[in-house]
């Protein structure tokens, strides 16, 4: 077996010839636990601008997206949350920033529908709120549901625990979060791994997402896995 | 007397049964954890995509990997579960969770809810709310009874952008309690707290209430 | 902590009380590969009738849904492959069992859309064909995509390879195959395991069915796993 | 002279590249994984819930928890994974398989493929066929140029019920390939079997081609 390797060096090389200016480009993640920390990093390396980010938040000052916010790379963002983020308030009400709110389930659901081929489905979230405005709505059963569209991207960058060569992933504990539908929405997926480790490493029962949807992979440099909130309880004197 | 915070969680606490799957907004929610009965098994959910929910860990072992939605840093328990944001809300908006327990900035008399923006202000946006409010199968929501210039906060509408309309099935607040058996009935006062007087719950809601 | 057992001593007993005439059940499995042979054992003994059953196939004469089949206490079935099945040709050309064929996909989607609260979605799949037959379609890019509509059932019946007291599951290779959705779909969800195990024993990572959506969990008397295609290849000579 | 069951493979294997992932459909297609270059890399994908499927298993090693699409026993290589049913047909309904070969009644010149159901016969179903053709990038039909009674397979229009409409890309029949660049353009034959005249061809097919 042969196969063009989908292992690449350094998260840099990995972006090569495939990020553009006024690309989509999906970043997953869940505050800043599961970003893709380095794929993050040579993006903004890379210079490439008027990005629309879908991304559940968009970071912190100084740490994951609030990286891209700094340079001004990011034209607009798709997410359900974006406080703790002074940047991201002064662009936007500054109107340098466009912003598009999807409650954090329809947005999970978009993206999973991008990947799965749903052109669109109804649910229940946000019906009878501003989130259904402009939107087709049916009554079912006296239940009103909205339409939302699936989404994709031209590019996914993902974080997981573990990979394989082949692309195979498994991520840990909650730092799952939006990292396994991205993958599938991705026209090209970029994945980055704590460890890279060889076919058969992985039990193939446990693996998150298969290797088919990773077309890049390469071994982080180094993590910083920042906390955001630090909560913690005393031990009991024994 | 008022209910402060603690006695808010501990009065929302009543709330929980024996077996329920209950996912707790931020803020004084969360303290309903604190409340749960020694002999009562609740499992708590939270919607970044975990179940069985465990305390905040000892100092030092705080793991980056294991948040939950207030992205506070929480531990496993034995009967733990994690999946994707995908599976979680799939899990929320199919009716698989018996409770939320959520703060609120306005609720109507028809149970509407407004929780997530205040226009003119910057908007943080409705994280996992709007999802939670439209999927689970009994909302309590545990607010103050005013705000803090002193109006009331169970109104006949709601001013504010809703979270989800209809979809409230109890409000507890520091003065009172108001529940319904279902979402075509109107609410109806069941408690009152300590030395709190009908006329002043009165004074202070503009809803109409049984 | 307390909380009622969900463990049940007998597939029988696990059914007592959720199972009544005209109910529809979802039963998982793919062939006979991950059926819940225990449960629809149970079942049949059960002697509910008018059954309307969920299932990719109707099982084969004497194995798997089959026996539901001989006793005549299935009404309709919604499958999308019934080959392999005499008794089940011979219900269908007299007119004594319905019919309804799902692509399996769309089948399987259905069944995630219902278990997630999904009204319905829209799919390629079919398009242009008898399934799309007094559907709901649209026309997106030049694609044509019909309305397809969530599914649940009273009672879902599912098998996996290892089970704890909580109801959290972990299913084994191939024999994943339906048994996760329809454990999201069933009003009351009754699992059959090999292993019964305790809380603590499964990678929490690797739970395929989190304990929310199983209301009912058995160890399986005993499994026959029948192989339907029996295909080998000869070891070289050395 | 027309090209066997062996031989038909071997011509549809051609229409795999390296890297490809792959779905095979049951008959003559399922033959064509013999026919893949030890140098070429490959992943077939099983739509009951896996990718990266291995070879039939030694004698005595079937595994009842361990088959194929076609309810065969297979094997697991180290690149293989499992997944659900509902996972397997978002890879395939989301486009990400770039091949399925698969057998067929007939093949009209607009692309619409008929493999499912014969009316008056008794149906088995469409099983993944209609997922499948929907799906995935690129569809190779691999069939028998005529019915067995001789009649044309490849047609102006189907007659039998669709598995889908306009979503074959090439013909693979005993006698010839047809290809078309895209999905708006008509079938032109590429090849012709030894000894297959262009005659022959035109006098067993209904279906207009280039």
């Amino acid at each position: 077996m042969a196969g063009a390797s989908k292992v690449f060096a350094t998260a840099k090389a990995a972006l090569e010839g495939v990020v553009f200016d006024g690309m989509t480009v999906m970043s997953g993640g869940f505050g800043l636990c599961g970003i893709p920390e380095n794929l993050i990093l040579a993006l903004r390396d890379s210079g490439v601008r008027e990005l629309t980010v879908i991304s559940n938040n968009a970071g912190v000052d100084g740490q994951g997206l609030g990286l891209l916010l700094e340079t001004r790379q990011i034209r607009k963002m798709i997410s359900s949350y974006v406080g703790e983020n002074r940047e991201f308030e002064r662009q936007y009400l500054a109107g340098e920033l466009m912003l598009e709110f999807n409650p954090q389930g329809t947005l999970a659901e978009r993206i999973r529908a991008g990947g799965a081929g749903i052109y669109g489905f109804y649910t229940k979230t946000g019906a009878g709120t501003v989130v259904a405005e402009g939107k087709e709505s049916r009554v079912v059963d006296g239940h009103t549901y909205i339409l939302e569209t699936g989404l994709t991207a031209d590019v996914a960058l993902v974080k997981a625990w573990k990979g394989d060569t082949e692309g195979n992933l498994v991520y840990r504990k909650t730092a799952r979060n939006f990292n396994p539908m991205m993958a599938t929405a991705g026209r090209v997926t970029i994945a980055e791994v704590e460890q890279l480790v060889q076919p058969g490493e992985l039990n193939p029962d446990c693996i998150h997402t298969p290797g088919i949807f990773v077309q890049r992979i390469i071994q982080g440099e180094k993590y910083v896995k920042a906390i955001e909130q630090r909560t913690v309880r005393k031990r009991s004197a024994a | 007397m008022p209910w402060n915070r603690d006695q808010l969680a501990q009065r929302a606490a009543r709330e929980l049964h024996d077996g329920f799957y209950v996912n707790l907004g931020i803020g004084i929610p969360t303290l309903v954890a604190n409340y749960i009965p020694a002999d009562m098994k609740v499992v708590l959910q939270s919607e970044n995509g975990m179940l069985g929910m465990g305390p905040f860990p000892y100092e030092g072992e705080e793991d980056p990997d294991l948040i939950n939605a207030g992205k506070q840093t929480v531990t496993e328990l034995p009967i733990s579960s994690y999946f994707s944001s995908a599976d979680s809300f799939a899990m929320i908006r199919g009716g698989h969770i018996d409770l939320s327990i959520l703060g609120a900035m306005e609720v109507s008399e028809d149970g509407d809810l407004a929780n997530w923006m205040v226009p003119g202000k910057m908007v943080k946006g409705m994280g996992g709310a709007m999802d939670l409010v439209a999927g689970v199968k009994r909302v309590v929501v545990v607010m103050e009874h005013t705000a803090k210039n002193g109006a009331p906060k169970f109104k006949r509408k709601c001013e504010l952008p809703l979270t989800g309309a209809n979809v409230v099935d109890m409000i507890i607040t520091d003065l009172a309690v108001f529940a319904r058996e279902d979402r075509a009935t109107r609410f109806k006062l069941i408690e009152l707290a300590p030395d709190v007087t009908l006329e002043e719950v009165r004074a202070k809601t503009t809803a109409k209430f049984d």
